[in-house]
Protein backbone atom coordinates (compact mmCIF):
# COMPACT_ATOMS: atom_id res chain seq x y z
CA UNK A 1 0.00 0.00 0.00
CA UNK A 2 2.17 2.61 1.11
CA UNK A 3 5.03 1.30 -1.89
CA UNK A 4 1.91 1.81 -4.38
CA UNK A 5 1.44 5.27 -3.07
CA UNK A 6 5.14 5.95 -3.23
CA UNK A 7 5.23 4.66 -6.77
CA UNK A 8 2.13 7.04 -7.59
CA UNK A 9 4.33 10.25 -5.91
CA UNK A 10 6.97 8.99 -8.14
CA UNK A 11 5.15 9.02 -11.07
CA UNK A 12 3.49 12.77 -10.45
CA UNK A 13 6.70 13.93 -9.57
CA UNK A 14 8.54 12.45 -13.20
CA UNK A 15 5.55 14.30 -14.87
CA UNK A 16 5.80 17.49 -13.57
CA UNK A 17 9.56 17.30 -13.90
CA UNK A 18 9.22 16.89 -17.74
CA UNK A 19 6.22 19.29 -17.80
CA UNK A 20 8.68 21.97 -15.86
CA UNK A 21 11.39 21.33 -18.74
CA UNK A 22 9.08 22.98 -21.49
CA UNK A 23 7.43 25.52 -19.15
CA UNK A 24 11.06 26.66 -17.90
CA UNK A 25 12.27 26.87 -21.63
CA UNK A 26 10.06 29.74 -22.76
CA UNK A 27 9.90 31.28 -24.28
CA UNK A 28 6.95 33.76 -22.82
CA UNK A 29 7.64 35.16 -19.21
CA UNK A 30 3.63 33.49 -19.03
CA UNK A 31 5.47 29.85 -20.13
CA UNK A 32 7.91 30.54 -17.02
CA UNK A 33 5.05 31.37 -14.70
CA UNK A 34 3.40 28.54 -15.28
CA UNK A 35 6.23 26.53 -13.56
CA UNK A 36 5.23 27.67 -10.38
CA UNK A 37 1.75 26.69 -10.75
CA UNK A 38 2.60 23.29 -12.24
CA UNK A 39 5.18 22.76 -9.58
CA UNK A 40 2.68 24.34 -6.86
CA UNK A 41 -0.07 21.47 -7.65
CA UNK A 42 2.23 18.95 -8.44
CA UNK A 43 4.15 19.61 -5.09
CA UNK A 44 0.94 19.22 -3.19
CA UNK A 45 -0.04 16.12 -4.98
CA UNK A 46 3.24 14.25 -3.96
CA UNK A 47 2.31 15.75 -0.16
CA UNK A 48 -1.00 14.20 -0.24
CA UNK A 49 0.30 10.69 -1.67
CA UNK A 50 3.11 11.07 0.73
CA UNK A 51 1.37 11.51 3.75
CA UNK A 52 -1.57 8.99 3.28
CA UNK A 53 1.41 6.84 2.60
CA UNK A 54 3.33 7.71 5.85
CA UNK A 55 0.48 8.14 7.73
CA UNK A 56 1.73 11.47 8.78
CA UNK A 57 -0.73 14.18 9.38
CA UNK A 58 1.77 16.75 9.75
CA UNK A 59 2.56 15.98 5.97
CA UNK A 60 -1.27 17.51 5.28
CA UNK A 61 -0.11 20.64 7.31
CA UNK A 62 2.96 20.91 5.30
CA UNK A 63 0.35 20.40 1.77
CA UNK A 64 -2.04 22.56 2.97
CA UNK A 65 0.53 25.30 3.88
CA UNK A 66 2.42 25.13 0.27
CA UNK A 67 -1.29 24.58 -1.71
CA UNK A 68 -1.74 28.38 0.30
CA UNK A 69 1.72 29.85 -0.41
CA UNK A 70 2.00 28.38 -4.10
CA UNK A 71 -1.06 29.99 -4.85
CA UNK A 72 -0.18 33.28 -3.62
CA UNK A 73 3.44 33.56 -5.34
CA UNK A 74 1.42 32.42 -8.64
CA UNK A 75 -1.27 35.46 -8.06
CA UNK A 76 2.35 37.71 -7.07
CA UNK A 77 3.86 36.71 -10.14
CA UNK A 78 1.22 37.41 -12.60
CA UNK A 79 0.03 40.56 -10.62
CA UNK A 80 4.00 42.14 -10.90
CA UNK A 81 4.32 40.78 -14.66
CA UNK A 82 0.92 42.53 -15.40
CA UNK A 83 1.70 45.70 -13.61
CA UNK A 84 5.21 45.92 -15.90
CA UNK A 85 3.43 45.04 -18.78
CA UNK A 86 1.38 48.43 -18.28
CA UNK A 87 4.05 50.37 -16.82
CA UNK A 88 5.33 50.41 -19.90
CA UNK A 89 6.93 48.80 -23.17
CA UNK A 90 7.51 45.34 -21.45
CA UNK A 91 6.39 42.87 -24.05
CA UNK A 92 7.26 39.89 -22.00
CA UNK A 93 9.16 38.05 -24.65
CA UNK B 1 14.03 1.33 -2.91
CA UNK B 2 11.37 2.90 -3.87
CA UNK B 3 11.46 5.80 -1.89
CA UNK B 4 15.23 5.92 -2.88
CA UNK B 5 13.90 6.39 -6.49
CA UNK B 6 11.51 9.10 -5.25
CA UNK B 7 14.49 10.57 -3.06
CA UNK B 8 16.32 10.68 -5.87
CA UNK B 9 14.55 12.40 -8.54
CA UNK B 10 13.29 15.09 -5.49
CA UNK B 11 17.74 15.64 -5.39
CA UNK B 12 17.69 15.63 -9.17
CA UNK B 13 15.33 18.22 -9.62
CA UNK B 14 16.32 20.56 -7.45
CA UNK B 15 20.20 20.52 -8.58
CA UNK B 16 18.21 21.35 -11.95
CA UNK B 17 16.15 24.26 -11.05
CA UNK B 18 19.07 25.29 -8.87
CA UNK B 19 21.44 25.33 -12.19
CA UNK B 20 18.76 26.79 -14.13
CA UNK B 21 18.12 29.62 -11.64
CA UNK B 22 21.67 30.40 -11.74
CA UNK B 23 21.99 30.37 -15.68
CA UNK B 24 18.65 31.95 -16.09
CA UNK B 25 18.30 34.40 -19.19
CA UNK B 26 16.84 37.10 -17.74
CA UNK B 27 16.21 38.69 -13.87
CA UNK B 28 11.99 37.47 -14.09
CA UNK B 29 13.14 34.04 -15.39
CA UNK B 30 15.56 33.86 -11.98
CA UNK B 31 13.18 34.54 -9.93
CA UNK B 32 10.55 32.05 -11.19
CA UNK B 33 13.43 29.86 -10.76
CA UNK B 34 13.73 30.30 -7.67
CA UNK B 35 10.44 29.92 -6.22
CA UNK B 36 10.18 26.90 -7.76
CA UNK B 37 13.51 26.03 -6.23
CA UNK B 38 11.26 27.04 -2.42
CA UNK B 39 8.79 25.15 -3.73
CA UNK B 40 10.65 21.49 -4.64
CA UNK B 41 12.80 22.43 -1.86
CA UNK B 42 9.92 21.75 0.77
CA UNK B 43 9.80 18.63 -0.38
CA UNK B 44 12.97 17.95 0.24
CA UNK B 45 12.22 18.92 3.78
CA UNK B 46 9.74 16.77 4.44
CA UNK B 47 11.10 13.86 3.07
CA UNK B 48 14.01 14.03 5.43
CA UNK B 49 11.12 14.25 8.39
CA UNK B 50 11.97 17.62 8.91
CA UNK B 51 8.16 18.89 8.76
CA UNK B 52 8.74 22.05 11.26
CA UNK B 53 11.47 22.44 8.46
CA UNK B 54 9.67 21.88 5.69
CA UNK B 55 6.32 24.10 6.35
CA UNK B 56 9.12 26.98 7.17
CA UNK B 57 10.21 26.40 3.48
CA UNK B 58 6.72 26.30 2.29
CA UNK B 59 5.91 29.45 3.56
CA UNK B 60 8.93 31.69 3.58
CA UNK B 61 11.44 30.13 1.18
CA UNK B 62 8.43 29.05 -1.50
CA UNK B 63 6.26 31.87 -1.01
CA UNK B 64 7.42 35.49 0.59
CA UNK B 65 10.72 35.44 -0.22
CA UNK B 66 9.71 34.95 -4.04
CA UNK B 67 7.21 37.70 -3.69
CA UNK B 68 9.17 40.46 -2.26
CA UNK B 69 12.21 38.86 -4.95
CA UNK B 70 9.29 38.88 -7.44
CA UNK B 71 9.17 42.68 -7.20
CA UNK B 72 12.20 43.71 -7.59
CA UNK B 73 12.81 41.64 -10.79
CA UNK B 74 9.85 43.05 -12.22
CA UNK B 75 11.69 46.66 -11.65
CA UNK B 76 14.63 46.52 -11.14
CA UNK B 77 16.58 47.09 -14.66
CA UNK B 78 18.74 43.85 -15.97
CA UNK B 79 22.01 45.04 -15.35
CA UNK B 80 24.15 45.32 -17.95
CA UNK B 81 26.16 41.96 -18.48
CA UNK B 82 29.82 41.86 -17.87
CA UNK B 83 30.83 38.39 -18.19
CA UNK B 84 34.16 38.01 -16.52
CA UNK B 85 36.54 36.34 -18.78
CA UNK B 86 36.80 32.46 -19.35
CA UNK B 87 39.93 31.86 -17.43
CA UNK B 88 38.08 33.61 -14.17
CA UNK B 89 34.94 31.44 -15.23
CA UNK B 90 37.25 27.89 -15.12
CA UNK B 91 38.70 28.83 -11.90
CA UNK B 92 36.24 29.99 -9.83
CA UNK B 93 34.07 26.82 -11.62
CA UNK B 94 36.66 24.83 -10.26
CA UNK B 95 37.09 25.84 -6.78
CA UNK B 96 33.14 26.13 -6.05
CA UNK B 97 33.41 22.46 -7.45
CA UNK B 98 36.12 21.85 -4.30
CA UNK B 99 33.70 23.10 -2.10
CA UNK B 100 30.93 21.13 -3.30
CA UNK B 101 33.63 18.09 -3.37
CA UNK B 102 34.31 18.92 0.21
CA UNK B 103 31.05 18.84 2.12
CA UNK B 104 29.97 15.83 -0.36
CA UNK B 105 33.67 14.20 1.90
CA UNK B 106 31.71 15.59 4.98
CA UNK B 107 28.47 13.75 4.36
CA UNK B 108 29.76 10.46 2.93
CA UNK B 109 32.36 9.69 5.71
CA UNK B 110 30.24 10.63 9.03
CA UNK B 111 31.50 10.81 12.35
CA UNK B 112 30.23 7.28 13.93
CA UNK B 113 27.80 7.63 16.17
CA UNK B 114 26.45 10.29 14.65
CA UNK B 115 26.38 13.45 17.20
CA UNK B 116 22.65 13.89 18.25
CA UNK B 117 21.08 15.51 21.34
CA UNK B 118 17.53 13.86 20.74
CA UNK B 119 17.88 11.84 23.64
CA UNK B 120 18.39 15.18 26.01
CA UNK B 121 15.59 16.58 23.91
CA UNK B 122 12.96 13.74 24.84
CA UNK B 123 13.99 13.87 28.69
CA UNK B 124 13.49 17.70 29.06
CA UNK B 125 10.41 18.01 26.72
CA UNK B 126 7.56 17.62 29.18
CA UNK B 127 9.34 20.53 31.61
CA UNK B 128 8.45 22.60 28.62
CA UNK B 129 4.69 22.07 28.42
CA UNK B 130 5.04 21.25 24.82
CA UNK B 131 4.75 18.46 22.74
CA UNK B 132 6.53 19.86 19.40
CA UNK B 133 9.96 18.80 20.62
CA UNK B 134 11.55 21.99 17.93
CA UNK B 135 8.99 24.35 19.09
CA UNK B 136 10.32 23.18 22.91
CA UNK B 137 14.02 23.70 21.22
CA UNK B 138 12.79 27.11 20.14
CA UNK B 139 10.82 28.77 23.16
CA UNK B 140 12.76 26.84 25.85
CA UNK B 141 15.93 25.72 25.32
CA UNK B 142 16.95 28.57 23.03
CA UNK B 143 14.71 30.85 24.16
CA UNK B 144 17.00 34.18 24.24
CA UNK B 145 18.23 33.15 20.76
CA UNK B 146 14.06 33.28 19.38
CA UNK B 147 14.02 36.57 21.05
CA UNK B 148 16.62 38.08 19.05
CA UNK B 149 15.30 36.63 15.95
CA UNK B 150 12.06 38.51 16.87
CA UNK B 151 14.80 41.85 17.02
CA UNK B 152 16.28 40.59 13.42
CA UNK B 153 12.92 40.70 11.95
CA UNK B 154 12.21 43.82 13.50
CA UNK B 155 15.65 45.34 13.17
CA UNK B 156 15.25 44.35 9.01
CA UNK B 157 11.67 45.96 9.40
CA UNK B 158 12.79 49.56 10.39
CA UNK B 159 15.61 49.21 7.21
CA UNK B 160 13.08 48.88 5.21
CA UNK B 161 10.93 51.83 6.66
CA UNK B 162 13.79 54.03 6.32
CA UNK B 163 15.54 52.89 2.80
CA UNK B 164 12.34 52.41 0.75
CA UNK B 165 9.86 55.27 -0.87
CA UNK B 166 6.75 56.13 0.47
CA UNK B 167 5.31 55.12 -3.02
CA UNK B 168 6.31 51.12 -2.50
CA UNK B 169 4.26 50.96 0.57
CA UNK B 170 1.40 51.46 -0.97
CA UNK B 171 -1.21 48.84 -1.76
CA UNK B 172 -2.77 48.94 1.84
CA UNK B 173 -5.46 46.31 3.01
CA UNK B 174 -8.72 48.60 2.15
CA UNK B 175 -11.80 47.68 2.17
CA UNK B 176 -12.87 44.80 0.17
CA UNK B 177 -13.71 45.48 -3.46
CA UNK B 178 -17.30 45.52 -5.03
CA UNK B 179 -18.63 42.29 -6.08
CA UNK B 180 -17.61 41.77 -10.02
CA UNK B 181 -15.04 44.76 -10.21
CA UNK B 182 -11.53 44.05 -11.59
CA UNK B 183 -11.76 40.54 -12.63
CA UNK B 184 -10.78 37.30 -10.97
CA UNK B 185 -8.56 38.77 -8.68
CA UNK B 186 -10.56 40.41 -6.01
CA UNK B 187 -13.01 37.75 -6.28
CA UNK B 188 -9.51 35.43 -5.25
CA UNK B 189 -8.77 37.38 -2.37
CA UNK B 190 -12.29 37.71 -1.17
CA UNK B 191 -12.75 34.08 -0.22
CA UNK B 192 -9.09 32.80 0.14
CA UNK B 193 -8.04 35.38 3.20
CA UNK B 194 -10.47 34.52 5.51
CA UNK B 195 -9.47 31.15 4.65
CA UNK B 196 -5.92 31.60 4.76
CA UNK B 197 -5.99 33.56 8.31
CA UNK B 198 -7.94 30.40 9.77
CA UNK B 199 -4.97 28.30 8.33
CA UNK B 200 -2.73 30.73 10.02
CA UNK B 201 -3.67 30.66 12.92
CA UNK B 202 -4.07 26.90 12.81
CA UNK B 203 -0.88 26.43 11.98
CA UNK B 204 0.23 28.25 14.96
CA UNK B 205 -2.04 26.76 17.73
CA UNK B 206 -1.23 23.06 16.06
CA UNK B 207 2.82 24.11 16.53
CA UNK B 208 2.18 23.48 20.31
CA UNK B 209 2.11 19.95 19.80
CA UNK B 210 2.67 19.08 16.33
CA UNK B 211 4.68 20.77 13.71
CA UNK B 212 3.89 24.24 12.92
CA UNK B 213 4.89 27.28 15.23
CA UNK B 214 4.72 31.24 15.31
CA UNK B 215 6.84 32.21 12.36
CA UNK B 216 4.86 30.00 9.94
CA UNK B 217 1.89 30.74 10.78
CA UNK B 218 2.60 34.17 10.52
CA UNK B 219 3.61 34.48 7.68
CA UNK B 220 1.09 32.83 5.85
CA UNK B 221 -0.98 35.50 7.62
CA UNK B 222 1.28 38.74 6.14
CA UNK B 223 0.58 36.65 2.68
CA UNK B 224 -2.85 37.12 3.38
CA UNK B 225 -2.61 40.63 3.57
CA UNK B 226 -0.56 40.94 0.94
CA UNK B 227 -2.59 39.51 -1.03
CA UNK B 228 -6.04 41.68 0.11
CA UNK B 229 -3.54 44.47 -0.61
CA UNK B 230 -3.12 43.91 -3.84
CA UNK B 231 -6.55 42.88 -5.20
CA UNK B 232 -7.66 46.01 -2.94
CA UNK B 233 -6.25 48.43 -5.49
CA UNK B 234 -6.43 46.01 -8.27
CA UNK B 235 -7.33 48.53 -11.50
CA UNK B 236 -6.00 51.72 -10.73
CA UNK B 237 -2.78 50.66 -8.80
CA UNK B 238 0.99 51.37 -9.95
CA UNK B 239 2.90 49.51 -7.50
CA UNK B 240 0.72 47.53 -6.36
CA UNK B 241 2.84 44.53 -4.60
CA UNK B 242 3.27 46.58 -1.77
CA UNK B 243 6.46 47.43 -0.97
CA UNK B 244 9.68 45.03 -0.18
CA UNK B 245 9.72 43.58 2.72
CA UNK B 246 7.74 42.27 5.92
CA UNK B 247 4.62 44.23 4.00
CA UNK B 248 1.84 42.68 6.89
CA UNK B 249 3.42 45.90 9.08
CA UNK B 250 2.61 48.46 6.86
CA UNK B 251 3.33 52.27 7.36
CA UNK B 252 0.63 54.08 9.75
CA UNK B 253 0.43 57.17 7.93
CA UNK B 254 1.67 58.40 5.34
CA UNK B 255 3.06 61.44 6.82
CA UNK B 256 5.79 59.87 8.93
CA UNK B 257 8.31 58.84 6.56
CA UNK B 258 11.49 58.44 7.89
CA UNK B 259 13.33 59.80 4.37
CA UNK B 260 17.13 60.32 3.83
CA UNK B 261 17.64 63.71 2.91
CA UNK B 262 19.64 62.45 -0.11
CA UNK B 263 16.56 61.56 -1.74
CA UNK B 264 14.50 64.57 -2.22
CA UNK B 265 16.15 65.99 -5.25
CA UNK C 1 35.12 6.21 10.06
CA UNK C 2 33.29 4.13 7.52
CA UNK C 3 31.49 5.28 4.23
CA UNK C 4 27.77 6.18 4.90
CA UNK C 5 24.85 3.97 3.77
CA UNK C 6 23.36 5.05 0.48
CA UNK C 7 20.32 6.27 2.16
CA UNK C 8 17.58 9.72 1.50
CA UNK C 9 20.21 11.41 4.20
CA UNK C 10 23.48 10.65 2.08
CA UNK C 11 21.38 11.12 -1.14
CA UNK C 12 20.21 14.79 0.04
CA UNK C 13 23.89 15.57 2.07
CA UNK C 14 25.21 15.28 -1.81
CA UNK C 15 22.26 17.73 -3.44
CA UNK C 16 22.68 19.65 -0.44
CA UNK C 17 26.90 20.14 -0.90
CA UNK C 18 25.97 20.84 -5.00
CA UNK C 19 23.64 23.17 -4.06
CA UNK C 20 26.29 25.25 -2.20
CA UNK C 21 28.84 24.67 -5.19
CA UNK C 22 26.65 25.69 -7.61
CA UNK C 23 25.18 28.93 -5.31
CA UNK C 24 29.15 29.95 -4.62
CA UNK C 25 29.35 30.03 -8.08
CA UNK C 26 26.99 32.09 -8.82
CA UNK C 27 27.43 34.58 -6.47
CA UNK C 28 31.19 34.77 -7.48
CA UNK C 29 30.71 34.64 -11.68
CA UNK C 30 27.20 36.56 -12.04
CA UNK C 31 26.82 40.31 -12.23
CA UNK C 32 24.10 42.54 -11.32
CA UNK C 33 22.80 42.22 -7.26
CA UNK C 34 19.62 40.72 -7.82
CA UNK C 35 21.41 37.85 -9.76
CA UNK C 36 23.78 37.32 -6.47
CA UNK C 37 21.14 37.55 -4.36
CA UNK C 38 18.95 34.67 -5.72
CA UNK C 39 22.16 32.76 -5.70
CA UNK C 40 23.23 33.19 -2.28
CA UNK C 41 19.54 32.25 -1.21
CA UNK C 42 20.33 29.12 -3.44
CA UNK C 43 23.89 28.55 -1.50
CA UNK C 44 22.04 29.40 1.85
CA UNK C 45 19.34 26.58 0.19
CA UNK C 46 21.65 23.80 0.21
CA UNK C 47 23.65 24.83 4.15
CA UNK C 48 20.21 24.27 5.32
CA UNK C 49 19.63 20.72 4.05
CA UNK C 50 23.46 19.76 5.30
CA UNK C 51 21.79 20.79 8.55
CA UNK C 52 19.15 18.90 7.89
CA UNK C 53 20.96 15.84 7.17
CA UNK C 54 22.69 16.21 10.39
CA UNK C 55 19.68 16.01 11.77
CA UNK C 56 18.46 13.27 10.29
CA UNK C 57 21.30 11.05 11.19
CA UNK C 58 21.21 12.14 14.85
CA UNK C 59 17.43 10.60 14.64
CA UNK C 60 16.57 9.17 17.96
CA UNK C 61 14.01 9.14 21.34
CA UNK C 62 11.18 8.49 18.99
CA UNK C 63 12.09 11.58 17.03
CA UNK C 64 12.02 11.65 13.04
CA UNK C 65 15.51 14.09 13.40
CA UNK C 66 17.34 15.24 16.14
CA UNK C 67 15.43 18.44 16.95
CA UNK C 68 18.09 20.95 17.88
CA UNK C 69 19.32 21.47 14.16
CA UNK C 70 16.03 21.39 12.62
CA UNK C 71 15.11 24.76 15.32
CA UNK C 72 18.23 26.01 14.41
CA UNK C 73 17.57 25.37 10.96
CA UNK C 74 14.23 27.35 11.28
CA UNK C 75 15.77 30.50 12.86
CA UNK C 76 18.51 30.17 10.00
CA UNK C 77 15.74 30.50 7.57
CA UNK C 78 13.79 33.29 9.52
CA UNK C 79 16.97 35.43 9.50
CA UNK C 80 18.29 34.61 6.01
CA UNK C 81 14.85 36.45 4.92
CA UNK C 82 14.73 39.45 6.80
CA UNK C 83 18.62 39.72 5.12
CA UNK C 84 17.20 39.02 1.68
CA UNK C 85 14.12 41.47 2.29
CA UNK C 86 16.66 44.61 3.46
CA UNK C 87 19.29 43.55 0.54
CA UNK C 88 16.03 43.81 -2.14
CA UNK C 89 15.43 47.06 -0.57
CA UNK C 90 19.13 48.09 -1.03
CA UNK C 91 18.72 47.06 -4.56
CA UNK C 92 16.17 48.98 -5.09
CA UNK C 93 17.52 52.05 -3.38
CA UNK C 94 20.87 51.80 -5.95
CA UNK C 95 18.92 50.91 -8.98
CA UNK C 96 16.71 54.92 -8.78
CA UNK C 97 19.90 56.72 -7.48
CA UNK C 98 21.91 55.33 -10.58
CA UNK C 99 18.95 55.59 -12.60
CA UNK C 100 20.99 57.88 -15.20
CA UNK C 101 23.85 56.14 -15.66
CA UNK C 102 21.53 52.91 -15.88
CA UNK C 103 24.15 50.19 -14.00
CA UNK C 104 21.83 48.58 -11.76
CA UNK C 105 24.14 46.08 -11.07
CA UNK C 106 27.49 45.59 -10.28
CA UNK C 107 30.41 43.96 -9.89
CA UNK D 1 -16.43 -3.75 1.19
CA UNK D 2 -12.69 -3.13 1.76
CA UNK D 3 -12.01 -4.42 -1.86
CA UNK D 4 -14.32 -2.01 -3.63
CA UNK D 5 -13.19 0.41 -1.86
CA UNK D 6 -9.50 -0.11 -2.80
CA UNK D 7 -9.94 -0.80 -5.99
CA UNK D 8 -12.03 2.68 -6.03
CA UNK D 9 -8.81 4.11 -4.94
CA UNK D 10 -6.63 2.76 -7.50
CA UNK D 11 -8.37 3.43 -10.17
CA UNK D 12 -8.96 7.49 -8.91
CA UNK D 13 -4.93 8.05 -8.20
CA UNK D 14 -4.06 6.30 -11.64
CA UNK D 15 -6.57 8.40 -13.50
CA UNK D 16 -5.15 11.50 -11.78
CA UNK D 17 -1.42 10.53 -12.48
CA UNK D 18 -3.31 10.19 -16.53
CA UNK D 19 -4.63 13.89 -15.96
CA UNK D 20 -1.13 14.56 -15.01
CA UNK D 21 0.41 12.79 -17.69
CA UNK D 22 -1.24 14.34 -20.45
CA UNK D 23 -1.02 17.82 -18.81
CA UNK D 24 3.06 17.17 -19.43
CA UNK D 25 2.26 15.94 -22.82
CA UNK D 26 -0.02 19.23 -23.50
CA UNK D 27 2.49 21.88 -22.29
CA UNK D 28 4.82 19.87 -24.47
CA UNK D 29 2.83 19.19 -27.85
CA UNK D 30 0.93 22.21 -28.07
CA UNK D 31 1.95 25.63 -29.38
CA UNK D 32 1.75 28.66 -27.95
CA UNK D 33 1.13 29.99 -24.18
CA UNK D 34 -2.70 29.72 -24.18
CA UNK D 35 -2.96 26.76 -25.51
CA UNK D 36 -0.38 25.03 -22.99
CA UNK D 37 -2.32 26.88 -19.93
CA UNK D 38 -5.29 24.94 -21.09
CA UNK D 39 -3.05 21.49 -20.73
CA UNK D 40 -1.74 22.88 -17.10
CA UNK D 41 -5.79 23.42 -15.86
CA UNK D 42 -6.04 19.70 -16.80
CA UNK D 43 -3.33 18.71 -14.60
CA UNK D 44 -4.42 21.15 -11.80
CA UNK D 45 -7.74 20.24 -11.56
CA UNK D 46 -8.92 16.42 -12.58
CA UNK D 47 -5.12 15.23 -11.51
CA UNK D 48 -5.13 16.73 -8.04
CA UNK D 49 -8.67 16.11 -7.65
CA UNK D 50 -8.82 12.34 -8.51
CA UNK D 51 -5.72 11.85 -6.55
CA UNK D 52 -7.26 13.46 -3.58
CA UNK D 53 -10.78 11.70 -4.31
CA UNK D 54 -8.68 8.03 -4.41
CA UNK D 55 -6.69 9.34 -1.00
CA UNK D 56 -10.13 10.16 0.96
CA UNK D 57 -10.80 6.83 1.70
CA UNK D 58 -7.40 5.94 3.79
CA UNK D 59 -6.56 9.07 5.17
CA UNK D 60 -7.65 7.66 8.47
CA UNK D 61 -9.57 10.09 10.22
CA UNK D 62 -11.96 13.04 9.42
CA UNK D 63 -10.02 15.53 10.13
CA UNK D 64 -7.15 14.67 7.48
CA UNK D 65 -10.01 13.73 5.25
CA UNK D 66 -11.05 16.93 5.67
CA UNK D 67 -7.82 18.99 5.40
CA UNK D 68 -7.35 16.75 1.96
CA UNK D 69 -10.48 18.39 0.76
CA UNK D 70 -9.69 21.51 1.71
CA UNK D 71 -6.28 21.37 -0.18
CA UNK D 72 -7.69 20.33 -2.98
CA UNK D 73 -10.28 23.38 -3.11
CA UNK D 74 -7.34 25.59 -2.59
CA UNK D 75 -5.70 24.35 -5.66
CA UNK D 76 -8.62 24.33 -7.81
CA UNK D 77 -9.69 28.08 -6.80
CA UNK D 78 -5.85 29.30 -7.16
CA UNK D 79 -5.64 27.58 -10.31
CA UNK D 80 -8.55 29.03 -11.79
CA UNK D 81 -7.40 32.27 -10.94
CA UNK D 82 -4.31 31.97 -12.07
CA UNK D 83 -5.56 30.98 -15.09
CA UNK D 84 -7.54 33.46 -15.40
CA UNK D 85 -4.65 35.69 -14.86
CA UNK D 86 -2.67 34.65 -17.44
CA UNK D 87 -4.99 33.87 -19.98
CA UNK D 88 -5.88 38.08 -19.73
CA UNK D 89 -2.16 38.55 -19.87
CA UNK D 90 -1.34 35.78 -22.91
CA UNK D 91 -4.75 37.59 -25.16
CA UNK D 92 -3.77 41.19 -24.86
CA UNK D 93 0.16 39.81 -25.72
CA UNK D 94 -1.27 37.87 -29.16
CA UNK D 95 -4.86 37.37 -30.29
CA UNK D 96 -5.28 33.60 -30.31
CA UNK D 97 -6.32 31.30 -32.82
CA UNK D 98 -4.62 32.68 -35.64
CA UNK D 99 -2.91 28.81 -36.27
CA UNK D 100 0.25 30.33 -35.94
CA UNK D 101 2.62 27.41 -34.82
CA UNK D 102 6.22 27.89 -33.48
CA UNK D 103 7.26 24.61 -34.18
Amino acid sequence: MADALTLAAIAVLAAVALGLVRVLRGPSRLDRMMAVQLLGSGGVAVLALLAVASATDAILDVALTLALLAAFASVALARALGDARKDGGETGR
Amino acid sequence: MIALVLDGGIALLTIGIAAWTIRAADDFAAVVGFVAYGLILTLAWTRLGAYDVALTEAAIGGGATGVILMRAGARVKPAPVARPSKRARILVGALSAAVAAGLSAIVLLPPQPAPSLALEVRQHLASTGLGNPIGGVLMAYRAADTFLETVVVLLALFGVWSLGRDAHWGGRAGPAPRPGEGGALPLFARVLVPAGIVIGIYIVWVGADAPGGKFQGATILAAMAILAGMAGRYPPGRSSLSASALPAFRSPAPSSPIRPASRSR
Amino acid sequence: MSLAPLDAATLYGLMGAILVGLGLHGVVILSGFLRRLLAFNLLGGGVFILFGVIARRGAGAGFSGDPVPQALVITGIVVAFCATALAITLIEWLAEDDGDDASGGGS
Amino acid sequence: MSVLLGLFSAVSIVAGIVFFVAGTVGLLRFPDALTRLHALTKADNLGLGLIVLGLLPYSGSLGAALKLVVIWALVQFAGATVAQMIGALAAGEHPPFRGRRRR
